[in-house]
């Protein structure tokens, strides 16, 4: 039983290896997968038609709740867009206070990432230290911010709550032990054999797949394309920070496992620039109520790729459309391809591979495989 | 005495987001972490609803999952306990709204512990769990 | 290849084609174009141009009309948005995902949540949303109020 | 005299003392587990959390019992009374209170071997019996995990046999008293070989592959609730405990009093530190997948404990 | 085995556990636990009312009689009210221990003569709040 010539495997949408609701019909050829249907749409909420319901300070709030984890990032994106379409520059000190949020949601979210790839591995011990050290950084939110992980600091017209002098030395000072914990995963993800053997060679995304798919953030880094919406595209303070894009030669979970990991060095490093350079000044203005009528295309390299927001104003004090498009939805045809071919038991590794937190995935997405025939688009190219 | 002994001292959870956005889901996690360590009560987390007392629910329920959080539901074995983790989870309320929500846990399952914050802090959410085996404890046969 | 280089090359190409071109900052360039012309402005800046990257498509209701942007990115970091205008009672586009791999994913959704048809979009079963929502209920539309959407649910929850 | 008897196989060092040593060994495992993780684990039942493992099968048996419509309903009940009273019958072999075991035959190693093939051939039931995907999952990969390590552990345990010129584990340990040596010290690849392998009995991490959380939820213990779970976990228990006693017996010389300490006493201490060796190392690792266990089992593990016979081999002719 | 030495080097420290039930949670300043209302300054001017996303706040009835309804069941803990008020009659108090078992016990109203309250005891404004 259960290995006959192929049987559907259902995975989800209440799934030990997922900590949230999806579902993937897999397709199995004995231990192999031949097909899979990713059935999303769980989560959907309806978030784009509320914010459209709602005046821009609400709409705020709901941005935050897109999704726990890039918080900042989405918060980022909409004060972005809403700011542009309202005319109103934010000052500098907001900006570099934006900055460091979002590199410290860069480095919560990856240690975050690295715990969970050693949970699916099994590797449970590399988890719970992933996660206590992530601790130091969300007590170090909770100083700056008041809130632990919905942080409600990006404000329209800048950041609700200053860093004063003392808290950017403990922030510093947390930078320090950090670096260190870093190091150490670095150490342990490079040379422990079991972890290695479950993560080389798994998930394989070609280069020339992960660009024609658009692929996202470090999915498509981990194969080697070097692009990144900081550098790109910058934003906030972005273009007056020194720091590398990485990207991995491997096009496997390891080499993603790898960016992410180096990200979390770079991320230091620019936390510490933007402290030691951080302009005095006012951190807010006053936002006007309305927007005048416009649309602007709002772009943001959010922990597990580019999240871009697009928003169109009428001149009233609600947008006129609001659309959302997070990292993880563009990673799914991506994430189908890798899935195809692959060991049943790698399953679970290559989803948290590319990161996939569904809350955002489901803003939008309404793709539901159907009975027999629906399956991504992706599968076609299989 | 002893089989309300035995309940309060070994509950073991089920995880379940209903469409929430993540944050109560990895402050849940955070719970189970070496910094707020639930196995102190004798937590454990399971995958299977079978094997499980409590069902930690967090999120707003979608239509979509209603269904499948039902079952869940109905797979546990009695006597059973849920908690409503986050204010999504106890009354929808930033989505409450929203064309694609029914609403907090209880409209579609009976909630016994109600824990409020956006995300609540993992202590808020053992200090609920807590509320809960407490009143287990006491519980008359 | 920067926004207005972008929005002069799309202008020379398309010609009358363009309804309305602008590049309001660097690295963001809105190009609106005729339906007749929208296949081809597509397949000029992914081909030509080098916009091989697909953001997303944005699905908007103008009214009489529906709106369909397509935003495109290129090495540079420009985003191009590409929108063309559709009547409401005859909202079908061509599919694009001949020339952008990932077009289907979001025309999918772009046909759920607005009701844009795509003409050789695969997948055409099922609705959207939650299991049993009404396929010609789409959330987006503006004469979808919330007590409309609401009456829905509702009745989604008896079932 | 029938009486004590009894006495002795029910209550020490019989079936009671067994199930109370499992159930501590399950709390030292899961604490000591925990302590490398920088966490306290179980903590407020009973002092230090020691009654954890106590008020888990208490309020296993007060649940509900959900019988799956699907499964076979005399396997589902026979299966999980099987797999706790197999290690149970099997520890009577074990020498505990003295050198000498309660059953000692010459060949009860044998029996023993043969008892770990029976516990899989359960789990390969209790998935079976169930009728879930999951379980069916989990079973299969149970069994395709014996295959590869029953060959291995076969023949290392066997060495110890030869040198002792026994097949019963009793005559064993006396052995070893009576030549004053340990089998750790004349075999320590084969003790290698036997921890690697009792690893994959047991299914603790990288072995864990049949109880993949993450991948297949609970593996063949899915649909399992009540009672039936409460036994498996006591079986899961008292395995553990049969485990560490062989490894405690064949190597570490087992229940021989030491001066003034009585046997008893030396039996719980050496298997006590085979238990923490199991759960410090099932700590380090991350899992593998199922062929990469196999194959590294044929690969490696066979030859190694091929070597380790002729090494005995040798040793026992010159 | 690459994270055998971190491993030896817990076994020998203390957990890095908060044991909290038993230990008080510590909360830095500028938590934003529950909003309390301080009815002595409250003007009932509605301003927080407008700013609450979820619409947590409400005023209820006119003049003497008007209460102020809190519904802790759908507040987000985002600040917004106590960042609007014009004569600072809300503040984020340290309270997060807020679990009940009942919904209903989770609507607080103010006026401005007392404070009728819900499950919980009345939140002292002199209770530890963030910004005094
Ligand atoms: S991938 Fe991340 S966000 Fe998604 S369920 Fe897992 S832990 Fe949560
Ligand atoms: S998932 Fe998207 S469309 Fe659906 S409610 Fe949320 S934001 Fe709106
Ligand atoms: S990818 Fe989406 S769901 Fe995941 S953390 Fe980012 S915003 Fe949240
Ligand atoms: S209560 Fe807050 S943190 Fe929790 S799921 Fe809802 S919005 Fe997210
Ligand atoms: S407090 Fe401000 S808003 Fe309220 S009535 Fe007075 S002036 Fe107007
Ligand atoms: S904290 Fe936020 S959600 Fe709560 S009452 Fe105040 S404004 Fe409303
Ligand atoms: S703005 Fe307020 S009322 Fe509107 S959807 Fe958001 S939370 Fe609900
Ligand atoms: S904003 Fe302040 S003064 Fe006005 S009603 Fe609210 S609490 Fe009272």
């Amino acid at each position: 039983m259960g290995y006959a010539s192929t049987v559907k495997m259902p995975f989800g949408p209440q799934h030990p290896a997922l900590k949230e609701p999806e579902h993937f019909l897999f397709e199995l050829d004995g231990d192999t997968v031949v097909g899979v249907t990713p059935r999303i749409g769980y989560v959907h909420r309806g978030i784009e038609k509320a914010l459209e319901l709602s005046t821009y300070g609400h709409g705020l709030y709901l941005a935050e709740r897109i999704c726990g984890i890039c918080t900042v990032a989405h918060t980022c994106c909409y004060t972005q867009a809403i700011e542009e379409l309202m005319g109103i520059e934010v000052p500098p000190r907001a900006k570099y206070i934006r900055t460091i949020m979002s590199e410290l949601e860069r480095l919560h979210s990856h240690s975050l990432w690295v715990g969970l790839v050693a949970h699916e591995a099994g590797f449970d011990t590399l988890f719970m230290y992933a996660w206590r050290d992530r601790e130091a950084i969300l007590s170090l939110f909770q100083e700056i911010t008041g809130g632990r992980v919905l942080h409600a600091i990006n404000t329209l017209g800048g950041v609700r709550r200053d860093i004063s002098p003392e808290l950017a030395d403990k922030i510093r000072c947390t930078m320090e032990y950090f670096e260190g914990r870093v190091k150490d995963y670095r150490r342990i993800i490079r040379t422990e054999p079991t972890f290695l053997k479950r993560t080389r060679d798994v998930g394989v995304l070609k280069p020339s797949d992960a660009a024609k798919l658009d692929a996202v953030g470090p999915t498509l880094r981990g194969s080697g394309i070097k692009e990144d919406v900081r550098r790109d595209d910058p934003y906030i303070a972005y273009d007056e920070m020194p720091f590398n894009v990485i990207s991995s030669d491997g096009c496997d979970v390891f080499a993603r496992t790898e960016v992410r990991v180096e990200e979390m060095m770079e991320s230091i490093g620019i936390i510490r620039y933007a402290l030691d350079r951080m302009p005095a000044g006012v951190f807010r203005v006053r936002a006007p109520r309305n927007a005048p009528a416009g649309e602007c295309v709002s772009r943001v390299e959010a922990p597990r790729g580019e999240d871009m927001h697009f928003a169109r104003s009428d001149g009233t004090a609600k947008p006129e459309r609001y659309k959302v498009r997070a990292p993880t939805l563009a990673n799914i045809p991506a994430l189908c391809r890798m899935l195809v071919g692959i060991h049943v038991a790698d399953i679970p590794i290559i989803l948290a591979g590319i990161d996939p937190c569904f809350s955002c995935m489901d803003r939008m997405v309404v793709v539901r495989g159907g009975r027999a025939s629906g399956t991504l688009q992706s599968k076609r190219d299989v | 005495m002893v089989v309300n002994w035995a309940r309060s001292g070994s509950p073991w959870l089920i995880h379940f987001n209903t469409g929430g956005c993540n944050g109560c889901d990895i402050e849940f996690v955070a719970a189970v972490t070496p910094v707020y360590d639930v196995e102190r009560f004798g937590i454990k987390l399971q995958g299977s609803p079978r094997h499980a007392d409590i069902l930690a629910a967090t999120g707003p329920v979608t239509s979509q999952i209603a269904q499948s959080l039902r079952r869940v539901y109905d797979q546990m074995p009695s006597p059973k306990f849920v908690v409503a983790l986050g204010t999504c989870a106890v009354s929808g309320a930033p989505f409450r709204n929203c064309y694609s929500i029914q609403g907090g846990i209880d409209s579609v399952i009976p909630v016994d512990v109600y824990v409020p914050g956006c995300p609540p802090r993992p202590e808020a959410m053992i200090d609920g769990i807590a509320k809960l085996l407490q009143r287990i404890r006491g519980a008359k046969k | 290849m920067d926004a207005t280089e972008a929005v002069r090359l799309m202008c020379e190409r398309l010609g009358e084609g363009v309804l309305d071109a602008r590049a309001p900052r660097p690295r963001r360039a809105f190009v609106r174009v005729r339906r007749e012309s929208f296949g081809e402005a597509i397949k000029h800046a992914v081909l030509e141009l080098g916009f091989s990257h697909l953001m997303a498509i944005t699905a908007a209701d103008a009214g009489e009309e529906l709106e369909a942007l397509y935003h495109l990115v290129c090495m540079d970091a420009t985003v191009l948005t590409i929108s063309v205008r559709v009547p409401k009672g005859d909202a079908v586009l061509p599919d694009m995902s001949e020339v952008l791999q990932n077009a289907a994913i979001y025309e999918r959704e772009a046909r759920e949540m607005m009701g844009i048809g795509f003409d050789g979009l695969r997948d055409e079963a099922h609705l959207v949303l939650p299991r049993g929502w009404p396929s010609d209920v789409h959330p987006l539309r503006k004469d979808r109020t919330y007590d409309d959407l609401a009456k829905i649910k509702l009745e989604l929850e008896r079932v | 005299m029938v009486t004590y008897e009894v006495l002795q196989l029910i209550v020490f060092p019989g079936a009671l003392f067994a199930i109370c040593l499992a159930f501590l060994y399950e709390w030292v495992d899961r604490k000591l587990f925990a302590r490398v993780q920088g966490r306290y684990g179980p903590l407020y039942t009973g002092p230090a959390g020691i009654m954890q493992p106590v008020a888990d099968f208490l309020k296993l048996l007060s649940k509900e019992d959900i019988v799956p419509r699907a499964c076979d309903a005399n396997l589902f009940f026979a299966v999980p009374v099987m797999y706790a009273t197999l290690p149970l019958a099997t520890l009577f072999m074990m020498p505990i209170a003295a050198p000498e075991a309660l059953i000692a035959f010459d060949g009860d190693l044998i029996f023993i071997l043969f008892a770990f093939g029976m516990m899989t051939l359960i789990i390969f039931l209790a998935g079976w019996s169930s009728a879930s995907r999951f379980s069916a999952i989990g079973s299969v990969r149970s069994a395709l995990q014996m295959l590869s390590y029953e060959i291995p552990l076969g023949l290392v345990l066997v060495c110890p046999a030869i040198a002792a010129k026994s097949l019963s584990v009793s005559g064993i340990v006396q052995w070893q008293a009576a030549n004053a040596t340990l089998g750790a010290a004349l075999q320590p690849i084969g003790l290698a070989v036997t921890m690697v392998c009792l690893l994959a009995e047991l299914e603790l991490v990288p072995f864990d592959i049949p109880e993949a959380e993450t991948e297949i939820v609970a593996g063949w213990r899915t649909e399992f609730t009540g009672w039936r779970l409460a036994l498996f976990r006591l079986g899961r228990d008292l395995e553990v405990l049969l485990v560490a006693a062989l490894v405690a017996s064949l190597y570490l010389g087992g229940a021989q009093p030491l001066w003034l300490i009585p046997a008893t006493a030396m039996f719980v201490v050496k298997t006590a530190a085979v238990v923490m060796v199991f759960s410090f190392v099932r700590a380090l690792f991350a899992r593998l997948r199922i062929d990469q266990m196999i194959s590294g089992m044929w690969k490696y593990l066979l030859p190694i404990a091929a070597l380790q016979v002729v090494l005995v081999q040798i040793g026992v002719g010159v | 085995m690459s994270i055998a030495g971190e491993a030896l080097k817990q076994l020998r420290r203390r957990p890095c556990t908060i044991r909290y039930p038993v230990e008080k949670a510590k909360v830095p300043n500028g938590f934003r636990g529950m909003p309390v209302w301080d009815m002595q300054k409250c003007i009932l001017c509605v301003l927080c009312q407008n700013a609450c996303p979820p619409g947590a706040i409400r005023l209820i009835g006119k003049g003497p009689d008007a209460e102020i309804e809190y519904l802790l069941d759908r507040c987000i803990f985002c600040e917004e009210c106590a960042e609007v008020c014009p004569k600072r009659a809300i503040a984020m108090s340290h309270r997060f221990e807020l679990a009940g078992f009942d919904r209903s016990k989770m609507a607080f109203r103010f006026r401005k003569d007392r404070q009728v309250q819900g499950q919980h005891d009345a939140p002292k404004t002199s209770d530890s709040t963030g910004k005094g």
